[in-house]
């Protein structure tokens, strides 16, 4: 019993309490007791039955809504077909109720949807509810959500149950009818425009029921088209205009019927001026055609075809004539939806029927005007404007003809391709005597044909490569427009290179260039088994083009162009497998371009020499091989000549360059073997061999940084074995060298003077340490403790590249830990114990004097170097750089011998050097600030700068790094906290301002995460840092970056609260650094970092609006545009933030 | 409220894509400055909506980029904006949210004119006058309903 | 050479500063000079000179009486009140209780933004005007109680200033409808008229008139305006002393071309020197010009200033001081004040 | 026999002139019928204010009966003014020229009297344009 009292309470509380809140409670609760079978449908009936049945019209809708919404709510659970039925019967005849009609409406539409397992409404059940739908039902005079729940209703009936509707038969139609017109509401409408397709489909047959009324029915759908939407887009609806014009699309093309009703509409529309509704009527036309079928639409063809054409020459716009935006064949335009919708209807109508359209084009007056007129201009520029658009547009529909199907392409072909032969004047007859690659008859030729001739040809090209099915390609040999193809190919490849014949003496605009050029490139990319141009031809472009290549280099555009051409032939000989075709490319083309390379008497700059030469080889492996020998040979021919003549090392420079940057890559992603890379490398090696004696190409700094920058990238990008094998060269080439035996090297402690390294080996060994940087960790190093002794000396003279090997070093040596494969003589462990206890002694420097002071006599470790005991400025500055990179191997390893490392970069940073006190202790005019010496502290700084940023040289994954994950954040962790505690320690300012420096590099490098966690303790330092780092104009990137980083904080969700407490400092230091003049990122940045503090709660920054407020109309007057945009955007945001007043 | 528009429906024109800028005339020079230009103004005004369309001043032609005058070196704009109706009642709102939003976005020692084109407008010196003086449009922003009215046409403008 | 010499650039305002008033009772017999500025901050604020220093600094702030901008302020003849008119529709008078100020009345009436608030020579008289297109005037009763006495309508268009004659119950006021008009009670029974309107027709200004100001005699009057011009008028003395009638006033002559913006304001000195301020951010003074006594006196320009401000200028008032001393008002939210060396 | 033909014949005739009738007659209508909903519309408000005004007056005028001295003389003659307005407004000939002046005259004098009172008493009855009810008038 209590359940009842419980569920009347929730009755009466849905049906007359005004929250919705309660309302929709209570609803839940009523539909989870029936769903759970607590509470029988019936049961709730009979409870409901007051409330269905009073005459107090509001109760009475309230209730039999509540009904409809339980049974709305309960889909999923089963209803026998006798509860169906009455259900059915009760909501059906409450439609008649317009008091309760929502109920209703609701209550039919639940009935409708259920899914048949859980039972359905009976066909009769439907046919009745449709009736009294359309008995009752007032559609246009209800509102709009009950309207919306009619044609939902509706809809849904047409589809489940379309065969017993049928029966209903005029009824039907003129009840949708009678409520879909004139409706306005979106989302109605896009209902209403799916129901009248259902509809057609209902009634398919022309001599069906629909027949009669199908004027009707559209006279209702026409006031619709073009959709005009004037609904806010950012309005409730979610319905976007598109939708509409979609579904009232497929509403028009449902059915045959309608052709004569739509299509002249559309027509009419297609004149009209309003973009949109062109846009439409094509988009219409192209479905409705295809809807409709041939026979239909054949006879608007006529009409339709001039309109089409004017549409294109008034919407098509000036083509770009450059090869870097258009197709690889045919002509590129500018986007524009009309001419694609146009293109689209003209394609569509021709696949239809294709023999009417053609005929259409062919005799329509202003296609054959065309030939007449225009076609008769001979440079682009001297066509008038109004002739251009028609030229263009009249190309545009020759290029869709030709590549929508075979009959139609054959038909233009045969109609349009030999009169322009004819216009162009190159007869046909001296096809057996064409003129050899560069000879050119300079006669004047015909822009407007060749510019027709190329859409034709490339139409014709599209047509053949889309259908790619192989039997069908010896068919094509018979069709046509291959033959007539064919026969023409001689004067065709005379016209197009008499363009860029006549233009060699006046020079011609770019699009005749354009034009020349793409012209023979289509000639030549025809599939040679559908299209067999004549060998020779083909050789005699590539001769043509080759010789642009050569000869016309001052003129950019044509220029480039060939050589763009030039790649496209390329990559199709090598996509099609043309053998033939291949082997003339490879002699005319590649074998030229090598060729160009030991030439020096040809006047081609270099530049572009390596241009073209890089271009090509990119056209297929089997050049780029070719290439690469060529450009090996080149090099080495240079490299040889060094000493001789500068300009060779120059050569060599950019040829290395080249290598580096643009081949190597480009075989590594494309599957290349590494076989080229290898010899390259040994042959350098070979090379440094050789010039030991004079050992000039080592001498110039910039050559030797090209060829280590090969070197190492070609050693990366070998397996081990192939390491290995370089290595091995290397490192004979390294000992045997006669100047120094690696054996005396080993005798300890190490003494630099006693060998004292001359330049070029020094050249040699940073050579050799490229290689060490760029090997595997599998890779054998041969005699690695020695190597290690040479190293640590060499780094002492400052030799980075050195340093930088060490480093590699140390991050791949085996630790003992995991000896099992240990296959290298040193373990990790060792090598540390090398560098970091290896005494090394000065035997013939002052050094060695000024050592007396200290404890370990005149040898001392690395380390002591770099606490600078020593006291040798440079060769402290030398260690310390040397040691960062030592660092950064281990770091990336995540090594803890870091820590000490860092630990003496910090002993630098605060106390500048130790010796240099007790040296001085007993000479009083020194005092501890003289001592400090700022280019120590900021090498030791800047040394987190190398040991957190990735580099580009080493120590990378190209470079087999070991790198351990998250090695940033661990440092961060460990490192930060020291920084922090040392800045709060008063050191004297100089210090604390190379700690801020330090700061800032390690700061800028952290990932975003790490550092959000810590935000609370960084940001007071890290706005001090920053306004550090304002003093000095050098500091400004280092400021720019950590700008970054607290934008970052300010934005990242985490970092909030720690920005809330500080935002007051924040604000602060933002505001000093708005007027920054060194760089405009800074500004721009800072703004950028105000705007996102007013995101924060107003009552803490309201304070300081006024403040920003000044600072930031300043800003408006900034020197940079993007600043002064930014300051706009940050003033709004501060200044509405009290809503009023925005005013000065 | 549709019904109550002065203009219901007006004739919405293509608005030009952004001008992408060739990037700062001196992209390496820190220090080489960038005078405000016609566009950079135009840039401030283009998106204002109409205080009776959904549709942007720049989309109903109101104002075009070769309507807006500036003088960098004489701190000198002038406006000249062309209402959608000869007797369009919202005239003096349109100029007033052009002149705020410049008050807003350009340094103070800009002198600003704001005018209804020539002939466009049936009171034409009348809405002038209005909007360039300086104590009638101070009055009129701390007028909240205005100030709302106008705000609501900006907002558009700031993203 | 006369130079114009900033003495003092006073900030404090924290919106544009629309206009100032010397305190006449101040300046003379060792009392520091002191005068009132209000401003779009809703604020009025009173500046006093400090008589070792010579530099002036805010010894009150006068807020939270109006809601919106203050357009103008006014000390009575006698310094004791000083007059306040605001957007806010409101007029409020202000009494000097040794040393800080206090609302001692509001005058409600006008539909809308109250403009200008102007005493008379005797100060029983006050006019109000305001963008309803009235001008109100009221007596002052014992007792700091104003009654409304009449309220003029004549002007077709937002009224921009009212000023009362140096020595006569005789009301000025101008307009946003280009025109100055002349209040006298006809037999005084609160029976006022326009007596004249100075319009386009008798050479008048074609384009707002923001100002009025008077010679120390009284028969002279210079009006500037948005046209870019100012106007000189003159009347005959005696046909006031006389009381006989109304003497007409007639244009003596035009000054253009020495402001190329909105000339906001115009004051005339004591020793017969007046000044403008405008929107193009410059002062002009202007003397009477003996030499050229071809037709009747005409006016030179004395000294030009420009970029006074570094934004408009809404105010340019001459001290009571024996010294020469001016101060102006500006948008850019600082008054500053400026002596003039001979 | 031929009078059979007649009403076929001028059929044209009678119906444009039974059309023309019917059209003018309910011109005629409805034109009447909507003078008089302007003519109630403007009446009435004419008369609201009028009343509003007529009430203030009778009010402040029997304060002055019992306190001669409640408010000052000035106050009290504009308070007269008002009443000899009141009565010589022409209630019942809406087309006499003075309607407008006196009118606004009235509405003057309203004024001052309240700010001489310091009383807010407004009367928001009559009509304002659109651009001012909505308050965006500047």
């Amino acid at each position: 019993m209590a359940e009842t009292s419980q569920l009347t309470r929730n009755i009466e509380s849905y049906v007359d309490s005004s929250s919705l809140m309660h309302q929709t409670a209570s609803l839940n609760a009523i539909a989870r007791l029936v769903n759970t079978d607590a509470l029988p449908l019936q049961a709730l009936v009979r409870e409901l039955d007051m409330y269905l049945t009073t005459t107090d019209k509001v109760v009475r809708s309230r209730g039999i809504l509540l009904l409809a919404e339980v049974i709305t709510r309960i889909e999923s659970k089963p209803l026998d077909s006798a509860i169906m039925h009455s259900l059915v019967g009760f909501f059906k005849d409450r439609l008649a109720d317009w008091r309760a009609v929502r109920g209703a409406l609701m209550g039919c539409l639940a009935l409708i949807r259920r899914k048949s397992v859980v039972g359905i409404v009976t066909g009769s059940d439907a046919i009745a509810i449709a009736q009294s739908f359309l008995q009752y039902m007032q559609v246009q005079s209800l509102g709009q959500y009950d309207r919306k729940l009619c044609f939902e209703l509706l809809d849904c009936l047409l589809e489940r149950h379309s065969d017993v509707l049928t029966t209903l038969g005029e009824d039907l139609i003129y009840g949708i009818c009678e409520s879909i017109d004139a409706e306005k509401d979106p989302e109605c409408l896009l209902l209403a425009f799916h129901i009248v397709e259902s509809l057609a489909q209902l009634y398919p047959d022309s001599s069906g029921l629909l027949a009669s009324y199908a004027k009707d029915v559209f006279d209702i759908l026409e006031p619709y088209f073009p959709i005009h939407f004037t609904h806010p887009s950012s309005g409730d609806t979610h319905v976007q205009r598109d939708d509409l014009s979609r579904s009232l699309m497929s509403a028009f093309s449902s059915t045959p019927l309608f052709e004569p009703f739509v299509i002249p509409l559309l027509l009419e529309k297609l004149s009209s001026s309003l973009q949109s509704a062109k846009i439409d009527s094509l988009k219409y036309l192209r479905v409705c055609s295809s809807k409709y079928g041939a026979k239909k639409i054949a006879k608007y063809a006529r009409a339709i075809w001039p309109s089409v054409k004017d549409t294109l020459c008034t919407y098509l716009g000036e083509p770009e004539f450059s090869f870097t935006v258009a197709p690889v064949d045919g002509i590129g335009f500018p986007e524009n939806e009309i001419v694609i919708e146009a293109l689209f209807l003209l394609q569509q109508l021709i696949v239809q029927n294709s023999s009417l359209l053609v005929s259409l084009i062919i005799d329509d007056e202003d296609v054959n005007q065309i030939f007449k007129t225009i076609a008769a201009y001979e440079i682009y520029d001297a066509i008038p404007v109004q002739e251009k658009k028609k030229l263009h547009a009249i190309g545009r529909i020759l290029y869709i003809t030709a590549k929508s199907t075979m009959p139609s392409c054959n038909a233009v072909f045969e109609s349009f391709f030999s009169r322009m032969i004819d216009h162009l004047g190159f007869s046909v007859s001296n096809i057996d005597s064409f003129p050899s690659g560069d000879i050119f008859n300079s006669q004047r030729v015909k822009f407007g044909c060749l510019y027709l001739c190329i859409e034709l040809l490339a139409g014709c090209k599209e047509l053949i490569v889309g259908s790619d099915e192989p039997a069908m390609q010896n068919v094509f040999e018979q069709e046509t427009c291959c033959t007539m193809l064919h026969s023409f190919s001689t004067p065709l490849f005379n016209a197009f290179g008499s363009v860029l014949a006549a233009s060699a003496d006046r020079c011609p605009c770019d699009p005749d260039i354009y034009i020349g050029v793409k012209g023979l490139q289509i000639l030549a990319t025809f599939q040679s088994d559908v299209f067999p141009i004549h060998k020779t031809i083909f050789e005699n472009i590539l001769k043509k083009i080759m010789s642009i290549i050569i000869e016309d280099f001052n003129k950019t555009i044509l220029w480039e162009a060939a050589l763009k051409a030039l790649c496209h032939v390329g990559s199709f000989v090598q996509k099609f497998h043309e053998s033939e075709k291949a082997t003339s490319y490879r002699s005319l083309v590649v074998e030229k371009i090598v060729e160009l390379l030991s030439l020096d008497d040809i006047v081609l700059p270099l530049s572009l020499k390596v241009e073209a030469l890089s271009n090509i080889g990119m056209t297929g492996m089997k050049n780029m091989l070719t290439i690469l020998q060529g450009l090996g040979t080149a090099v080495f021919a240079n490299l040889s000549k060094v000493h001789r003549n500068l300009r060779a090392s120059e050569t060599a420079v950019q040829l290395l360059e080249c290598y580096s940057c643009k081949l190597l890559p480009w075989i590594l992603e494309n599957g290349g073997t590494e076989d080229f890379a290898v010899q390259f490398s040994v042959d350098i090696w070979n090379q440094a061999g050789n010039c030991m004696d004079f050992s000039a190409p080592f001498i110039k700094k910039e050559l030797l940084d090209a060829i280590i920058k090969a070197m190492k990238l070609s050693v990366g990008s070998c397996a081990v074995e192939s390491q290995n094998l370089i290595m091995q060269k290397a490192y004979g080439i390294l000992s045997s060298h006669r100047d120094f035996q690696l054996k005396e090297v080993e005798t300890l402690p190490l003494t630099p003077g006693t060998f004292d390294i001359a330049l070029r080996e020094e050249r040699i060994i940073s050579l050799f340490a490229s290689v060490i940087i760029a090997v595997h960790p599998k890779t054998h190093i041969p005699n690695i403790r020695a190597l290690v002794h040479l190293f640590i000396i060499t780094l002492l003279r400052g030799v980075v590249p050195v340093a930088q090997a060490l480093g590699s070093i140390l991050n791949k040596l085996v630790s003992t830990s995991n000896s099992a494969e240990n296959s290298s003589d040193l373990t990790l462990e060792e090598a540390l114990d090398v560098i970091f206890h290896t005494k090394i002694c000065f035997s013939n420097t002052d050094v060695l004097q000024r050592c007396n002071g200290t404890s370990n006599g005149n040898a001392m470790v690395l380390t002591d170097i770099c606490l600078g005991i020593a006291n040798d400025r440079l060769l402290q500055i030398n260690a310390l750089c040397g040691l960062s990179w030592v660092g950064k191997g281990l770091l990336l390893r995540g090594h803890e011998k870091i820590k000490d490392i860092t630990k003496i970069f910090m002993e630098c940073i605060v106390s500048g050097t130790k010796s240099a006190l007790n040296l001085t202790k007993h000479s009083l005019e020194n005092t501890e600030e003289q001592i400090q010496d700022p280019s120590v502290m900021k090498c030791a700084a800047d040394a987190f700068h190398v040991l957190m940023s990735d580099s580009e040289v080493c120590l990378n994954k190209k470079f087999h790094a070991t790198i351990r994950p998250l090695y940033k954040q661990r440092f961060f962790s460990s490192v930060m906290p020291i920084v922090l505690q040392l800045v709060t320690k008063s050191y004297s300012s100089l210090s604390r301002s190379f700690l801020y420096r330090a700061f800032a590099h390690i700061m800028s490098d952290t990932p975003m995460v790490a550092i959000l966690g810590e935000a609370k303790k960084l940001i007071p330092v890290l706005l001090d840092c920053l306004s550090m780092l304002t003093e000095d104009i050098q500091d400004k990137d280092i400021l720019y970056d950590l700008l970054l980083v607290l934008s970052g904080i300010l934005t990242g969700k985490n970092g909030q609260e720690a920005v809330i407490e500080n935002a007051h400092i924040i604000i602060n230091c933002l505001i000093k650094l708005v007027d920054y003049p060194h760089k405009m990122l800074v500004r721009e940045t800072v703004i950028q970092c105000l705007i996102a503090l007013s995101e924060l709660p107003h009552a803490r920054i309201y304070p300081m609006r006024a403040q920003v407020l000044r600072a930031i109309s300043a800003c408006l007057d900034d020197s940079k545009r993007a600043v002064r945009y930014e300051a706009v955007k940050c003033r709004q945001t501060w200044a509405s933030m009290s809503s009023r007043s925005l005013n000065f | 409220m549709v019904s109550g528009l002065i203009n219901a429906n007006p004739v919405i024109y293509e608005r030009k894509e952004r001008r992408a800028r060739t990037t700062p005339s001196a992209p390496h020079d820190e220090y080489a400055v960038e005078p405000i230009d016609q566009q950079e103004i135009f840039d401030h005004i283009r998106d204002i909506k109409d205080p009776e369309h959904p549709y942007s001043l720049e989309e109903l032609k109101v104002i075009t980029e070769e309507a807006v005058e500036v003088d960098d070196q004489r701190n000198y704009v002038r406006v000249t904006f062309t209402p959608t109706v000869e007797h369009c009642s919202m005239a003096t709102i349109i100029g007033l949210c052009l002149r705020v939003k410049l008050m807003r976005s350009l340094p103070l020692r800009y002198k600003v004119d704001i005018r209804v084109a020539p002939g466009s407008h049936a009171t034409e010196a009348a809405v002038n006058k209005q909007l360039n003086d300086k104590e009638r449009v101070a009055a009129a922003l701390e007028n909240p309903n205005l100030l709302d009215m106008v705000d609501e046409c900006l907002a558009p403008s700031y993203d | 050479m006369t130079e114009l010499k900033e003495i003092q650039r006073l900030e404090g305002h924290t919106d544009r500063v629309w206009s100032l008033d010397w305190n006449p009772a101040t300046g003379h017999a060792g009392i520091p000079l002191v005068f009132a500025s209000c401003s779009g901050d809703k604020t009025v604020r009173i500046w006093e000179q400090n008589l070792s220093t010579r530099l002036w600094a805010c010894k009150a702030v006068l807020e939270e009486t109006h809601t919106r901008t203050v357009r103008s302020c006014a000390w009575s003849p006698s310094g004791k009140l000083l007059a306040t008119a605001s957007f806010d529709a409101t007029t409020a008078i202000w009494e000097n209780i040794g040393g800080d100020f206090e609302c001692v009345s509001t005058l409600e009436g006008h539909e809308n933004e109250v403009k200008s608030v102007c005493w008379n020579a005797s100060g029983t008289l006050l006019a109000t005007c305001s963008r309803d297109k009235s001008v109100w005037i009221w007596e002052v009763l014992p007792g700091n109680e104003f009654e409304c006495v009449s309220v003029l309508q004549g002007h077709a268009q937002d009224v921009k200033m009212v000023k009362w004659h140096p020595t006569e119950d005789i009301l000025f006021s101008c307009s946003y409808d280009n025109t100055v008009k002349v209040w006298a009670d006809e037999g005084d029974s609160d029976d006022w008229q326009c007596v004249q309107s100075l319009g386009e027709p008798n050479n008048g200004h074609t384009s707002t008139v923001w100002a009025i100001s008077f010679n120390a005699g009284g028969d002279k009057m210079v009006t500037c305006s948005d046209d870019l011009t100012l106007k000189v008028w003159e009347t005959e003395n005696k046909g006031m002393q006389s009381g006989g009638g109304f003497a007409p006033w007639r244009h003596l002559c035009t000054l253009t071309g020495y402001h190329d913006r909105t000339i906001f304001s115009v004051h005339w000195s004591r020793e017969g020197i007046f000044a403008s301020g405008a929107a193009d951010n410059s002062i002009r003074l202007f003397v009477d010009d003996n030499e050229s006594q071809v037709d009747g006196p005409l006016y030179k320009l004395l000294l030009k200033k420009e970029k006074a401000h570094d934004m408009d200028i809404n105010s340019v008032q001459w001290s009571p001081g024996e010294k020469p001393i001016l101060a102006s008002a500006s948008d850019d939210g600082t008054i500053k004040v400026w002596e003039l060396i001979p | 026999m031929d009078d059979l033909f007649d009403s076929s014949l001028n059929l044209e005739d009678t119906h444009y002139k039974e059309g023309y009738d019917e059209g003018y007659s309910y011109g005629l209508d409805t034109g009447k019928e909507e003078a008089r909903q302007v003519g109630l519309k403007v009446g009435f408000e004419v008369g609201e204010e009028l009343g509003f005004y007529r009430g203030c007056v009778d009010i402040w005028t029997s304060a002055i009966w019992f306190d001669p001295t409640c408010f000052s003389p000035r106050a009290k003659t504009v308070i007269g003014q008002m009443e000899e307005l009141i009565q010589k407004y022409p209630l019942m000939d809406p087309e006499n020229v003075q309607v407008q002046e006196i009118m606004d005259n009235l509405r003057l004098k309203f004024k001052m009297v309240c700010s001489s009172l310091h009383v807010k008493l407004e009367y928001n009855g009559y009509p304002k344009s659109s651009t001012e009810a909505n308050g965006i008038q500047f």
